[in-house]
């Protein structure tokens, strides 16, 4: 028995969607980290559905590389959110706007 | 390659000025601008071209290298000059040279810059007037505006950076408005040209035309390539309602960049007017005769009755420059010998008049500080021999017979009166009304600032103007009246080159 | 020369320069945590950078990537074909190696007293890496891998003045679009994957020409969408250019420089392969998807370059005006695939691709005169810049040089590239008349761009200075990158041959 | 007397030479110049003497000197057309080059007397002037073709220019400079008009021989040929009154006659030799020149000879109100050339050069003479302020006196004989010519006037008592000043000899030794003769009674009125202490003071008009035209700060705009490629 792939799908969307719905309303940077990663594991989930879909490894393995960067991205990412909180005092995205128009 | 060589001086001289210390940059400028001018003087005795260059002329000086390979299309170093664009290299060097003398007096500021630029601008000029590749032709064209802006930015007046700008961005926008339209009639050519060579381009245009571009017929891609590109050079003119950006730039610019300005980058539009629209279009050329004329006379007319409105000596001479330029545009669409040969000998004649003008009003300019006629009266008292010559040159702006200026106008009128399209007398004969607004406006400008009592509204102490200030006016008039009373001088190889373009290619 | 007889990994040898270098310099960190010995490291990465460079142009001479019928050596593939070293490759890896050198060059002096030396030069050589293998890459995961490890280091260099606020403030905006910009683009990844089965570039092309995919139109429709996104994204072309203007002023300038130039080229680099290759036009394809995927360039590059040069238009700090030309740029190299159709488009992608070679001397140039301009600490306005031609003109002169370079005004570089695109976009109207628009947004906006380009001349050359300034230093390094990246841009127009046989060999070769 | 030929060129070239020596060394020479002037216009004079003599012996030359230009013809003819300098001398222009040099040869010395010695400052300037203008005066006489002609007619155009504004540092000399060149320029557009149409139309441009354009058009009408849309005959009488348009200014015809009287600022002696005897008869000479051309114009030739008995009447009514004894004679010249006009205009080609000739003779004496009332008045020109002369200058008087009875046209002096020729002339076509007619009563009455101011003048300077200290102690004058006087004094009452035609006519002698040298007797070139003239005319004469009674009528009748004329002035100026007596003239008298408010409308055209118009083209030029495209700038700089504001600044809009972005693409393309 199993599940049709196009569950899988919809399942990655609404994964994908809510992540980007905290994109666009969190204004904590750590929040919006998070959201972030929901997105991308939104797209590792049709990785590997689809590889199971096609019947090889290649999707799965990509998953593999797409969580390894995920995490350098996360650790870039905190790095960056300390230097912000060093020099605003707050993790809130909305607060650095010296540089506009 | 003496072509190469004109403008390798000219380039290497405007790096070297350009390292100079300031105090000797406008003696060592002045002594490398020689070289040009006598190198281009020798090339005009030892002139031993025929035809038209576009038209399967014999070339002098020719010099063709392959240069780059862009598809199937080729770009090449094709420089060559023929009975057209000699006179106006030889023009253009000897203006420089002139230029450069009389800027010892104003310019004080930056000197082995502006040198530089003047030089620089020398090697452009040189280049515009003698490429035959459509890509290094354009290369010079577009490179002119570089010297320019900055001579008109650094040493120009109070509003100089408007003028500068207005004048940078708008003569630009024309030039890509002129290149897409040309770039589009080479596709719309299709395979018979392989290369940007105007005389491989000239010879698919007369013989056959595009075969059509973007969904468009091919005489109307010629159509709309043809009107495209007479906008684009319209600006460069500049043709009525095109001129705005002139008076400004002249009047801003110091007075050495005026005399290039007027007396050599208006005539690359003409030029390229001629060597583009009239003759690759013969047919459209017909088709738009008569509101090409009906332009040429509102700009002659039109530039005519704004030069009466001005009090400052150099936007009377800018607006008369526009009015000057319709004559040019007129004798172009007569497409008569006598019409065509006149516009171009009225490039040679307006260029060497109009720096005339302007060198004399800027040694008025700095001798009172001043340029308002409103400002000053009975100039003639305190500097005789400058207001001499500009007299001398007022007149042979009116078109003064034994001047180079009564050649060139009559010329056109001769050569318009008789042309083929509708209606050819009266609009010559309304364009000829512009020799008495003329008259108005520069005896009346005369009338106010250099004669009557002496009086002056600046506190200056206005001495006779030096040798170097005068010396290059001399030469200009003798020049003026060389060519009025010699017009053969250069008038029968303009003619030479001229006859293929009328009829068409068929020499 | 018989290059291969060495093993055919040996063809990624720029990228692995570099990667070489930065690991050599990561080393020399660990050994000496503190070290300030800036002309060691500028030097070492520095040498890595030209390195990679000579390699790079060695290969292309000695005939990489030439097609074995015009006797060259034919494209070389690495790793199953995971990597090819193809012209294109070569190409785009000089650019990277040639803006790298630069800056790193210039960084020796813009560096000076700043505490993380070391750091700072692996990052941009590890950046450089990923740049290099983003030219090489030829499948969508090797594109993803090498694109974050351009990124990463981005990101952290941007951010690098720790205690400025505004470079972290840049990097915090950076990081976080850029974030986002990978989901999207990995999301993309797994549609195309889903509707092909595949990642390999040209699997994926024969998979769509079999017909395999054709009951998956919509999914792969919207996969291409979201790729275009990530490619959007590195270009800095819009919608994805909202972080450009902000990353680009609050990072030390050498860094913008860096990353409007090399990050720029190589997100085109991938864009033309992806989409040449795995994507190729056609009916079928345009079938598949429901329309040309042209038009979404076109579209694209309109507004781009729109959006860029109006916005730069009334900027009065100078880096972001660079910044906001920098965008309008991406849209004129967008052309380059706008223009592009099933039977031609080599002229106009040759074109971007001339631009871009360009755009790294003339951009890279001008951000390291406000490189300078910082350096000597006399403000970031245009005001700031005014009169600075009579203490400095050298560099004033190559600024100027630029400047116009920029605005496509000859005789500069940046003419015939610029004058090639929209000769290019003339071309590909003939087969598509939507580029006439496209074609006539380029003349508006180089008419737009002349003048805020002219405007920071005006200021160098034109203006008097409004206060009196010190005597001006003339820091070796940023003169020496700012004099060659000027006569580079005067000396590639007389020699625009090679530039344009490399451009349109590599573009034909990448059309098939 | 071939050879003498060859040296024509020389008639012109030796005043150029003058130009340039007094321009370039006048400063260092004694006499500023004047030298090399005398010199030159001596030789000018000799060698036309010599001209005439070798012309008198039965030569004509005409030769093509100098090729200008040449290049193809478009409009009518498709051939080659040659623009060239060459001489034509034949018996009209070898007279005129005489009556030219010999002017200017006078004027010359009389400037010693009245420029070297009063102290004037320039003078090298004013001797280059005298020089260039003779230059071009004698090369416009000589002329061989129409576009020559032109060149040296503009030419002399400037030296009037230069030499009116000499004293420049005044305002009303450059003012009168700049309007005697505009007004001319105005007349000389249709000139060039007609010049280039003549040129485009026949292909050539030549006066004489048979490739002449009179010869062409002669052609033309005669095969009915059409010629720029126009039957030949209408185009030769437009093209004619084209070239008109040249003669009527410079001849200061109305309605251009307004420069004239302004040219007055300029100094006496340029009066006499410009803007009297030479340069203003340029116009008249040019239609005497081209006259076979006119003659096909039946039309043109009317319209002449009506403009001429109009600005002859008009001309001498404005005089009769003048104060200024320069400006009488100004307006007495505007009139005299009406004359010359109207005798052409009749057909009377003798009578008109005859005029010529004499007018120049007289009225350059006049002038000279009125110079030489300046010096004794040490420069009052108001004839008010004068007074008693005749004692104290007596040379000055009578010379004066015989250039004033020449003007009145009081037999026998010169002025009788040719003015007469013109009216009987006119009278005779007049008769069977209504619009003739009009002009001819027109000339006549003008005789009236004539002589009334004429004597005025006389009466005025040199009767009564003196009126002013300055008159009371005259100055004296030179022999330099009397020379000239002398000289031209004999002329004036003599050079009526030369065609005697009414006594001619009414004896039955053959004394019409003009005539028959016009026609030429003794040499000329072939279609440039009266009778070849007379030929292409064709007017109808008439006679009242018999032709000697027409005569007799003719004669009588301008005696009668010159004689009331002069007699009037006699009455009410010839007494002790005169008054104006313009209160007689009611309500004409602000109106002719006013010059008939011809200066007003002109001025009102140039101020009130064009000046205004340009001001409104000039405000246009910067609002509409130059704002619409800064305009355009302006909004482009707008849109930009409108696009930037995109750019808020906070990161999640930034996700946003992405994202909101990234779906109207999405959108966009969906609904293009049919997704939805």
């Amino acid at each position: 028995m199993t599940v049709g792939v196009e569950y899988y799908v919809l399942l990655s969307m609404a994964l994908f969607s809510i992540g980007l719905f905290g994109v666009l309303t969190r204004r904590n940077a750590l929040m919006f980290l998070m959201s972030v990663e929901l997105m991308l594991n939104a797209a590792n989930i049709n990785l590997i559905a689809f590889a199971f879909y096609h019947g090889n490894l290649t999707g799965q393995v990509f998953a593999l590389f797409a969580m390894a960067l995920a995490a350098a991205e996360v650790a870039v990412g905190l790095g960056i959110i300390l230097v912000l909180y060093r020099n605003f005092r707050d993790v809130d995205v909305t607060v650095p706007t010296t540089m506009r128009w | 390659m003496m072509i190469e060589a004109l403008i390798a001086v000219a380039l290497i001289g405007a790096l070297v000025t350009f390292m100079a210390p300031n105090r000797i940059a406008g003696k060592l400028a002045f002594a490398i601008s020689l070289v040009p001018a006598a190198l281009s003087i020798w090339m005009f005795t030892a002139f031993d071209g025929s035809g038209n260059a576009l038209l399967d002329g014999t070339l002098a000086f020719e010099s063709h290298l392959e240069w780059i390979q862009l598809g199937e299309y080729s770009i090449s170093w094709f420089v060559g000059v023929d009975g057209i664009s000699l006179p106006l290299v030889v023009l253009t060097t000897i203006l420089t040279s002139l230029a450069i003398m009389s800027s010892w007096t104003p310019i004080d500021d930056r000197e082995s810059q502006f040198y530089g630029l003047i030089l620089f601008i020398e090697a452009n000029l040189i280049g515009v007037f003698t490429a035959l590749d459509f890509f290094l032709w354009f290369i010079f064209w577009e490179a002119v505006l570089i010297p320019m802006y900055l001579l008109i930015g650094i040493w120009g007046g109070p509003r100089r950076k408007y003028a500068a700008i207005k004048f940078f961005v708008y003569t630009n926008v024309a030039s890509l408005v002129m290149f897409g339209a040309f770039i589009a009639l080479i596709f719309g050519l299709g395979d018979g040209v392989t290369s940007f060579a105007l005389p491989e381009i000239a010879n698919a245009m007369l013989n056959g035309g595009p075969e059509g571009l973007f969904g468009l017929e091919g005489t109307t891609l010629a159509s709309v390539v043809f009107i495209a590109m007479f906008l684009g050079f319209a600006v460069k003119v500049p043709v009525v309602p095109f001129h705005t950006w002139l008076p400004d730039a002249h009047v801003q610019a110091p007075t050495p960049a005026s005399v290039l300005l007027a007396g050599v980058l208006l005539k690359m539009g003409t030029y390229a007017l001629l060597r583009f629209n009239f003759t690759m279009f013969p047919d459209q050329v017909e088709a738009y005769a008569v509101p090409i004329a009906a332009i040429a006379v509102i700009s002659v007319i039109y530039g005519a009755m704004l030069a009466l409105a001005q009090t400052d000596l150099k936007r009377i001479v800018a607006y008369s420059s526009v009015s000057s330029m319709g004559y040019v545009i007129l004798g172009l669409v007569a497409y008569t010998q006598f019409g065509v040969g006149g516009a171009t000998f009225q490039m040679v004649s307006h260029g060497l008049i109009s720096g005339l003008m302007f060198m004399a009003v800027g040694v008025i300019y700095n001798a009172t500080h001043t340029r308002l006629v409103t400002d000053m009266s009975g100039m003639a008292d305190r500097m005789p021999v400058a207001v001499g010559i500009l007299v001398a040159g007022a007149f042979g702006y009116m078109g003064l017979p034994l001047m180079s200026g009564f050649a060139a106008e009559y010329f056109i009128f001769f050569g318009a009166f008789g042309a083929d399209f509708p209606y050819a007398p009266l609009f010559t004969s309304l364009a000829m009304f512009g020799i008495v607004i003329v008259a108005g406006y520069l005896l009346f400008a005369l009338q106010r600032a250099v004669f009557g009592p002496y009086e002056l509204e600046t506190d200056y102490e206005v001495s006779r103007a030096p040798l170097h200030d005068i010396a290059p006016m001399f030469v200009l008039l003798g020049l003026i009246i060389a060519l009025g009373v010699a017009p053969d001088l250069i008038f029968q190889m303009i003619t030479d080159a001229v006859d293929p373009i009328l009829s068409g290619g068929d020499l | 020369m018989a290059v291969f007889q060495l093993a055919e990994w040996t063809a990624m040898a720029p990228a692995l320069i570099l990667a070489g270098t930065a690991l050599a310099l990561f080393v020399f960190d660990s050994i000496s945590p503190h070290s300030t010995n800036r002309s060691l490291l500028a030097g070492t990465a520095a040498g890595g950078a030209l390195a990679s460079l000579a390699v790079a142009v060695w290969f292309i001479v000695a005939g990489v990537g030439t097609p074995t019928v015009d006797g060259g050596l034919g494209e070389i593939t690495v790793l199953s074909d995971q990597f090819v070293v193809d012209q294109m490759a070569l190409y785009f890896m000089i650019i990277v190696a040639i803006v790298t050198a630069l800056i790193v060059v210039a960084s020796y002096d813009y560096l000076v007293g700043h505490a993380y030396q070391a750091e700072y030069y692996s990052l941009v050589v590890l950046a450089a890496t990923g740049m290099s293998m983003m030219a090489a890459a030829n499948s969508l995961v090797t594109i993803f891998i090498a694109l974050e490890l351009a990124s990463l280091p981005s990101y952290a260099l941007v951010a690098i003045l720790k205690d400025n606020r505004g470079s972290v403030e840049a990097g915090l905006k950076y990081f976080l679009i850029g974030a986002l910009s990978s989901a999207i683009f990995l999301y993309g990844i797994s549609l195309v994957y889903g509707a092909t089965g595949h990642l390999q570039l040209d699997n994926i092309a024969e998979v769509i020409a079999a017909g395999d995919a054709d009951p998956y139109g919509g999914l792969l429709g919207l996969g291409i969408l979201m790729l275009i996104g990530g490619f959007a994204f590195k270009t800095a072309s819009v919608p994805f250019h909202f972080w450009a203007p902000d990353a680009y002023e609050g990072a030390p300038a050498p860094i913008s420089g860096f990353l409007s130039s090399a990050s720029k080229a190589a997100g085109f680099v991938i864009l033309f392969r992806v989409f040449t290759e795995a994507f190729p036009l056609g009916d079928q394809m345009n079938a598949l998807i429901g329309f040309d995927w042209t038009v979404a360039f076109i579209i694209l590059a309109i507004v781009t370059m729109t959006v860029g040069n109006f916005a730069a238009a009334t900027q009065n700090n100078v880096k972001r005006m660079l910044a906001y030309s920098s965008i309008g740029h991406a849209g004129y190299a967008l052309i380059g695939v706008a223009g592009l159709s099933a039977d031609g488009g080599e002229l106009v992608m040759g074109a971007a691709m001339m631009h871009l070679l360009v755009y790294g001397f003339m951009n890279t140039g001008a951000f390291l005169f406000v490189a300078l301009a910082e350096h000597w600490g006399v403000g970031r306005t245009f005001e700031d810049y005014n009169g600075l031609s009579r203490q400095a003109p050298i560099a004033c002169a190559a600024m100027a040089v630029f400047m116009f370079s920029l605005a496509g005004i000859p005789p500069f570089g940046g003419f015939f590239s610029k004058f090639f695109l929209f000769m290019g976009a003339l071309e590909a109207s003939a087969a598509n008349t939507a580029m006439l628009a496209v074609a006539a947004a380029l003349v508006v906006n180089s008419a737009l761009s002349l003048y805020y380009y002219s405007r920071l001349v005006k200021a160098l050359w034109i203006e008097e200075p409004a206060t009196t300034r010190d005597r001006l230093a003339r820091p070796t390094g940023l003169y020496a990158a700012i004099v060659v990246a000027a006569v580079m841009t005067v000396l590639i127009l007389p020699g625009f041959g090679p530039v344009v046989d490399a451009a349109l060999d590599a573009a034909v070769a990448a059309l098939g | 007397m071939e050879g003498a030929f060859s040296y024509a060129p020389a008639i012109a070239a030796f005043p150029l030479a003058a130009f340039v020596v007094a321009l370039t060394f006048g400063k260092w020479m004694p006499r500023k110049g004047a030298i090399a002037g005398i010199a030159a216009t001596a030789g000018s004079l000799l060698f036309s003497l010599w001209m005439l003599a070798a012309v008198a012996s039965g030569e004509v030359y005409h030769e093509t000197l100098y090729e200008w230009t040449a290049g193809e013809a478009a409009g009518e003819v498709g051939d080659g057309i040659e623009f060239t300098f060459g001489i034509l001398i034949d018996p009209l222009s070898a007279l005129m080059l005489v009556i030219v040099s010999l002017v200017a040869f006078l004027v010359h010395i009389f400037s010693l007397g009245y420029m070297n010695a009063e102290g004037e400052t320039g003078l090298p300037r004013y001797y280059a002037g005298l020089g260039l203008f003779t230059f071009s005066m004698l090369a416009f006489v000589y002329a061989d073709n129409l576009l020559m002609a032109f060149m040296f007619f503009e030419l002399v155009g400037l030296c009037s220019y230069l030499l009116i504004g000499f004293w420049f540092r005044t305002r009303s000399a450059p003012s009168a400079a700049k309007k005697a060149f505009l007004v001319t320029r105005f007349g000389d557009y249709f000139f060039l008009i007609g010049v280039v149409a003549i040129a485009a139309t026949f292909g050539t441009v030549a006066f004489a021989g048979d490739d002449s354009f009179v010869a062409a058009a002669e052609t033309a009408i005669a095969d009915g040929d059409t010629l720029f849309g126009f039957d030949a005959q209408t185009w030769v009488t437009i093209t004619g009154l084209l070239v008109l348009g040249g003669v009527l200014g410079k001849s200061a015809q109305f309605p251009f006659h307004t420069w004239l009287p302004d040219a007055m600022e300029g100094p006496t002696t340029v009066s006499a030799l410009i803007h009297a005897a030479t340069m203003v008869a340029a116009g008249v000479y040019l239609v005497a020149r081209m006259f076979g051309y006119y003659a096909l114009s039946p039309t043109a030739l009317a319209i002449i000879a009506f403009v001429g008995g109009f600005t002859a009447l008009f001309a001498a009514t404005m005089g009769v109100v003048k104060d200024d004894i320069k400006q009488v004679l100004a307006y007495s010249t505007i009139s005299q050339y009406g004359y010359m006009m109207l005798g052409l205009g009749v057909g009377g080609y003798v009578a008109g050069v005859f005029h010529l000739m004499n007018h120049a003779f007289f009225k350059a004496l006049l002038f000279l003479g009125a110079g030489a009332v300046i010096i004794l008045m040490h420069h009052e020109q108001d004839m008010w302020k004068m007074g008693g002369l005749k004692e104290k200058a007596p040379v000055t008087y009578y010379t004066f006196l015989a250039g004033a009875l020449a003007l009145a046209g009081i037999i026998p002096f010169s002025g009788f004989w040719s003015k007469d020729e013109i009216l009987y002339d006119a009278l005779i076509v007049g008769l069977n010519e209504p619009v003739i007619m009009a002009a001819y009563a027109m000339g006549l009455v003008a005789v009236f006037f004539t002589g009334f101011y004429t004597f005025r003048m006389v009466f005025l300077t040199f009767h009564g008592e003196p009126r002013s200290e300055a008159a009371e102690d005259p100055h004296p004058v030179g022999w330099a000043v009397k020379v000239p006087l002398l000289t031209l004094g004999v002329l004036a009452l003599v050079a009526g000899v030369a065609n005697l035609a009414p006594v001619a006519k009414i004896l039955g002698v053959d004394i019409v030794f003009l005539e028959h040298w016009l026609d030429g007797e003794y040499g000329a070139v072939e279609g440039l003769t009266y009778s070849a003239y007379g030929e292409l005319l064709a007017y109808e004469t008439g006679v009242i009674g018999s032709e000697q009674l027409t005569i007799l009528v003719a004669a009588g009748l301008s005696l009668l009125l010159a004689f009331s004329g002069a007699g009037l002035a006699w009455k009410l100026y010839n007494v002790p202490e005169p008054v104006a007596h313009k209160e007689r003239l009611g309500s004409a008298r602000r109106t002719i003071e006013n010059n008939y408010y011809q200066d007003e409308y002109q001025v009102w055209l140039a101020r009130g008009f064009t000046l205004p118009l340009s001001r409104a083209a000039d405000r246009f030029d910067q609002t509409v035209i130059d704002g619409s495209v800064n305009g355009i700038s302006t909004a482009s700089l707008f849109g930009s700060s409108w696009v930037k504001r995109l750019q808020t600044g906070i990161v999640t809009n930034y996700a946003a705009l992405i994202v909101a972005g990234f779906i109207a693409l999405l959108v966009f393309l969906g609904v293009y490629g049919g997704w939805f």
